[in-house]
């Protein structure tokens, strides 16, 4: 059995997903379609509710 | 960092060195990431404008304004409000008819006392006692509680302000009591405790008048 | 984002889609295809010189297609991995054999006119979908003229338009003649609770719609926002403080009823037709420019992705969540998180992500035990 | 002996986030001319991955000692730059961060020859900050793996069964005298319509039956010492026992309940009921005498006096009018709404289902509420202008989720913060909304914001897995940003700053010297408080020290 995890997306949620469980120990492949990841956030200038971007 | 980080010495930093005002921000009051940060730091600030007001120079130089990170529009408007103030009251010492080294002794004066372990004690003791409410309600009324810190804090000035002028030049009471703008009993009475601590000692007595002196290290 | 850049656990593999997948939870395996990018990933350092120099363009999709961007292309500066990526269908060079102006240039000798897709197969015990969203196209609905009438955009379109790194620095230029659009209204709910397009509320476009008005207050202290809607849907934390703050500190206009149609002046000016519902009197607002609330749908990968894992996605093409685990897919070993499960906002999204990686752990875990015994 | 200041500074143009507003390659021409500096070079993106390796770079072919990059704000990229500097050998903190860009060129944008130049003081004041930092180590810390969920609701249920299944010790505290929270007053949950009581109940036997799993009803939380990792609470029960625990994480799952009716429209608790003695009724059948039902959203919420929307009512209440008709047809059913919240997928679906249901909404206003009248309610229809009598046997009022009482006194105990609402306030509210800004304490359910039972769950698993990080780690690192007894003989332990600190960072030890202060370094979450109101100056605080603060104003204020 593997304990590797495979993420599919590099959004915001893929990014936490993976984010918590490398740093629980596991070994994370993050995938993503586009030449880097980051997803619709990255498009965002800034989000609500405090306005700023943080991504 | 928090806005209960911010020591008066700080504050007095900048003075010395020349800011006409100082602006201090930060969270709401009762929004505060820890706690009760932001009621110290305006328990310092009230202290340092005291303080400041005693030495004769504008408490309004120095303010403290509150807001959350996402009231930008706020920090705005206090900061433009307070911009105009200082540009109202000119540069510091001018407006307050202080010739430049007047100017300076006064600030030293202010910065020892709120550097001096008398007056952190008591404002630390301040917020201890407006936090876990008026311990000593049957005998001192909060108002009367006020009061005596503030006289603590006018006092401290004063004796600072004289120990400054006799390191600088022995003088009598009468002589201080001239250039400090003060009753000759207030200072009499600040020399007697400064004789006391064993920080001034006599010079000499010139006419009817006594010379008084910083005690040398 | 540079955390997972830089985190020894997370191997990030961009440019890549998932080719195929077997097996079952605590045994699958996954091909995945990285595409070639015709750059060497090693040895770019995202300088950009070659980018410079090559003379072919192409339609920048990181910004909508607002402005263009080169053949040889940096998808956005701050992304992850920073490198250069060709886009063959535009290259001068793999359409019609010459060119290599980039191999010329880059002294680091990163471009591979030779590299291929290569396949990468995986061992995973767990899957997480986190596939996001789309925008939805709103050019079928013409009665709102997207693509129709030239100062017609997308939210994510504004997005762009005011961004400081977008294609006009971030200065709201309408598209017809880039002079800086002063009165703009929102119409949401576009493609949104439509029974012929998305048949759901996309959650996030209500808040989205203020948040852009308000930007553009900051931009510009004489702007002047209308905001169309049905129900305002404001219910995460803090934002009904945020919707009162955009009324009473940007004046913002917040207009109650359903936009009929939009048309134009002869100055390309676009024009409001509404049904004011206090007054109940259809009427007309001229703007600069209109801003389309679209809907947001699940990524064009759902469905490949579910058919070859398995797992069921529901009428709207989410993956549907349900009690007691929402994070679980109807596959064991499988999990979602994100607008893949239907639409959430950031807070949403980073919740509903940890909550998947606590299922990742616990199924893991429970494997590892069953195995042991 | 002092080591010769090589100070490198790194000015970006944050593409033209910056550099579109002031003239980068003035201010950092002017960098060179600062006392310290030997290094200065421009960045398109100083974050971007090769303006990273630009600074590492930099910092090993110019034995820079120092590093200050002017860029954004220390919230996105410090830890970044940091990194860099690690990286390159150098201590991560002999790095100064200026901000540029929030703090200047957005803020000025059409200012700029203004904006230069303060870009150019700040970096000035950033230097001279430099100049003064010290090296630091990172400070670690063991942590006990076991973890304290405080409530029994259906978070606090969830989240300690996960913990629970993956080999960690919890315990759970919950002050009622039976574990199932709100969940437990209810019907059906939606949107499945599973009954509610059936399914809390059976998670409370996964949970009694968990044997990693110890339960304590009737029992309150008295006192929260130490810090993460190694926190020793307090507990005590009804009956007087006190209980104490070494805990390394904590899960607050306190939960939220249902603002009091009392003296919202003519509120009697017999005609006019609130949501959930609805709920009660629908569950013991007791909805067959009435035929005419009137629900009121937005009761007591929405409003000057509780701005904020709570978020699940309007769901609840179409979620029990389909159930009415679902047991009595012939029943009509009014739903007085002022903005219907049917968000996501789902709850849209449900909307429309109640609408060709026959139930009918009506759009009111907060400026003319509806009025409760005999056997009716008076409410003006703001979509078809008009005034409206509708026939009422039964009217039910949708009061929000509040914040319970209890919060208050809760929170000062784990020294965490409430927002303005009595909710729980999260590190940040986008990307950390399960987190509290003290490490090792997190959030979940409707103690932060009101939710659905679904969405509870959802942040209740995603709050096991943030706090299992620390229990997997199995130890803390923290910043060594924190104060420093550094003049010890300095302290009379007079206890002042262990008074004052609101992370309980501070204790007052016995040394051969007498009583004197002590930090407890992972527990100080850096405010500063203790250093600058200890009146004998015998604290210091690492890495914003009064020296180096003084030498910041001083470089401002220098002509």
């Amino acid at each position: 059995m593997s304990e590797d995890v495979l993420v599919i997306g590099g959004g915001i949620a893929g990014i936490q997903a993976s984010l918590d469980l490398a740093e629980m120990g596991k070994k994370v492949y993050l995938v993503e379609k586009k030449p880097s990841i980051g997803g619709i956030m990255a498009q965002l200038d800034k989000t609500f509710p405090t306005n700023d971007c943080s991504i | 960092m928090c806005s209960g980080r911010i020591d008066p010495s700080l504050i007095m930093e900048a003075f010395v060195n020349g800011a006409d005002g100082v602006f201090c921000g930060g969270c709401l009051l009762g929004e505060c990431r820890y706690i009760s940060g932001n009621y110290q730091a305006q328990g310092k600030i009230l202290l340092t404008q005291l303080a400041l007001k005693r030495a004769g120079i504008s408490p309004e130089r120095l303010t403290i304004k509150f807001m959350s990170s996402a009231e930008a529009q706020k920090f705005v408007k206090y900061v433009s409000e307070f911009m105009d103030k200082i540009i109202e009251l000119g540069r510091i010492g001018k407006a307050e008819n202080l010739s430049e080294n007047e100017l300076k002794l006064k600030l030293e004066a202010v910065r020892n006392a709120l550097e001096g372990k008398k007056l952190r004690w008591v404002v630390g003791k301040r917020t201890e006692f407006m936090e876990s409410g008026n311990l000593y309600n049957e005998i001192f009324t909060a108002h009367e509680i006020e009061r005596m810190f503030k006289e603590v804090v006018m006092d401290e000035v004063d004796l600072q302000e004289i120990l400054l002028r006799l390191k600088n030049k022995p003088s009598s009471v009468k002589e201080l009591s001239e250039k400090m703008r003060l009753p000759s009993h207030r200072i009499l009475r600040e020399i007697a405790n400064l004789k006391k601590m064993g920080l001034v000692e006599l010079e000499d007595v010139s006419g009817s008048s006594p010379l008084w002196k910083t005690v040398d290290e | 984002m540079l955390d997972a850049g830089r985190h020894p656990n997370i191997k990030i593999m961009a440019y890549s889609e998932v080719e195929d997948a077997k097996g079952e939870a605590g045994n699958f395996k996954v091909k995945i295809r990285k595409k070639a990018r015709y750059v060497n990933e090693n040895i770019c350092n995202a300088c950009g010189e070659c980018i410079e120099k090559c003379p072919k363009k192409a339609p920048d999709s990181f910004d909508m297609g607002l402005r263009d961007r080169k053949a040889i292309y940096i998808y956005f500066a701050q992304g992850i991995p920073a490198v250069a990526t060709i886009d063959k269908d535009v290259c001068t060079f793999f359409l019609k054999g010459r060119c290599k102006l980039c191999e010329k240039i880059c002294k680091k000798g990163a471009i591979d006119y030779e590299q291929k897709d290569e396949i990468v197969e995986l061992d995973v015990g767990a899957v997480v979908i986190a596939t996001g969203l789309e925008m939805f196209d709103p050019s079928h609905l013409t009665q709102y003229g997207y693509k129709r009438l030239k100062n017609i955009i997308t939210g994510l379109e504004y997005e762009r338009l005011i961004n400081a790194t977008g294609p006009t620095g971030g200065h709201l230029l309408r598209p017809s003649d880039k002079k800086l659009a002063k009165k703009v209204a929102y119409i949401q709910c576009v493609g949104s609770r439509d029974l012929n397009n998305c048949n759901y509320c996309s959650s996030v476009c209500c808040m989205y719609a203020i948040k852009d008005a308000m930007l553009a207050r900051e931009h510009d202290s004489e702007s002047d926002s209308y905001i169309f809607h049905t129900d305002f849907r404001n219910v995460g934390k803090w934002f009904q403080k945020y919707e009162r703050r955009g009324k009473d500190e940007y004046g913002i206009n917040y207009i109650r009823g359903r936009v009929a149609e939009i048309t134009e002046d002869e100055e390309q000016n676009p024009v409001v037709w509404y049904e004011d519902t206090i007054e109940r009197k259809v009427k007309s607002l001229k703007v600069d420019m209109v801003v389309l609330s679209t809907a947001a749908k699940p990524s064009s990968d759902a469905e490949k992705l579910s058919k070859m894992f398995g797992y069921e996605l529901d009428e709207n093409g989410f993956v549907r969540k349900n009690l007691p685990y929402p994070s679980d897919t109807t596959v064991p070993g499988i999990f979602a998180c994100g607008f893949s499960q239907g639409p959430m906002d950031i807070p949403e999204s980073v919740a509903a992500a940890s909550a998947a990686a606590d299922r990742v752990m616990e199924t893991l875990a429970g494997l590892k035990l069953k195995k042991r015994a | 002996m002092e080591e010769k200041l090589r100070i490198g500074v790194f000015v970006c143009n944050c593409g033209t986030n910056i550099g579109g507003f002031l003239d980068v390659p003035e201010v950092a021409e002017y960098s060179k001319t600062l006392p310290g500096v030997v290094y200065v070079k421009e960045n398109l993106f100083t974050c971007s991955e090769s303006g990273v390796n630009e600074i590492k770079e930099g910092i090993k072919n110019n034995n820079l000692n120092r590093v200050v990059v002017a860029a954004c704000t220390p919230l996105t990229h410090e830890p970044t730059f940091r990194a860099a500097c690690e990286e390159a050998g150098l201590n991560p903190y002999l790095f100064e961060f200026v901000n540029i860009r929030e703090q200047c060129s957005w803020v000025h944008k059409n200012e700029r020859e203004e904006a230069t130049q303060k870009a150019k003081d700040l970096v000035r004041m950033g230097v001279a900050r430099a100049s003064k930092l010290e090296p630091k180590d990172r400070i670690t810390a063991g942590v006990i793996p076991s973890a304290l969920v405080i409530g029994g609701g259906i978070s606090g249920l969830s989240a300690a069964l996960s913990l629970a299944n993956r080999g960690f010790k919890v315990k759970l505290i919950e002050k009622e005298k039976k574990l199932g929270g709100l969940v437990k007053s209810l019907y059906k949950i939606y949107p499945e319509n599973i009954n509610a009581e059936e399914y809390i109940n059976q998670k409370i036997n996964e949970v009694k039956k968990n044997k990693n799993i110890n339960v304590f009803t009737s029992t309150e939380i008295k006192n929260v010492g130490g810090y993460i990792g190694n926190y020793k609470v307090k507990a005590e029960n009804d009956k007087g026992n006190e209980l104490n625990f070494d805990i390394g994480v904590i899960i607050v799952a306190t939960g939220a309940k249902t603002l009091s009716p009392e003296g919202l429209f003519s509120y009697d608790g017999k005609k006019v009921i609130d949501m959930l003695q609805l709920e009660d009724k629908l569950k013991n059948d007791g909805i067959s005498q009435y035929k005419n039902f009137v629900m009121i959203l937005c009761a007591g919420s929405r409003n000057n006096e509780r701005v904020y929307c709570s978020r699940i009512c309007c769901m609840s209440a179409i979620k029990n009018a389909l159930l009415i008709k679902e047991k009595n047809p012939e029943s009509k059913i009014f739903i007085l709404y002022r903005d219907l919240q049917a968000y996501g997928t789902t709850n849209e679906e449900t909307l429309r289902r109640a609408k060709i249901n026959g139930i009918r909404f009506v759009n009111y206003s907060l400026n003319k509420l509806p009025e409760v009248e005999d056997n009716t309610v008076r409410v003006y229809n703001e979509i078809l202008g008009k005034e409206l009598l509708i026939p009422a046997d039964l009217i039910i009022l949708a009061t929000p989720l509040v914040a319970p009482e209890d919060n208050e006194n809760l929170s000062k105990k784990l020294k965490v913060t409430l927002d303005e609402n009595g909710f729980y306030l999260e590190a940040h509210i986008k990307l950390r909304p399960l987190d509290f800004s003290t490490n090792g304490i997190y959030v979940c359910g409707t103690a932060h914001w009101p939710a659905s039972t679904e969405e509870s769950t959802t942040q209740a698993l995603g709050a096991a897995a943030r706090s299992s990080i620390h229990l997997e780690k199995k130890y803390v690192m923290v910043e060594p940003i924190v104060s420093s007894v550094y003049y010890e003989d300095e302290c009379r332990g007079c206890g002042l700053c262990a008074s004052l600190c609101p992370s309980n960072a501070i204790e007052m030890v016995e040394t051969p010297k007498g009583v004197k202060a002590k930090v407890i370094e992972v527990a100080c979450r850096g405010c500063g408080i203790c250093g600058a109101s200890c009146y004998r100056h015998a604290i210091r605080m690492n890495h914003f020290s009064d020296e180096q603060i003084k030498a910041q104003i001083r470089a401002f204020l220098e002509e």
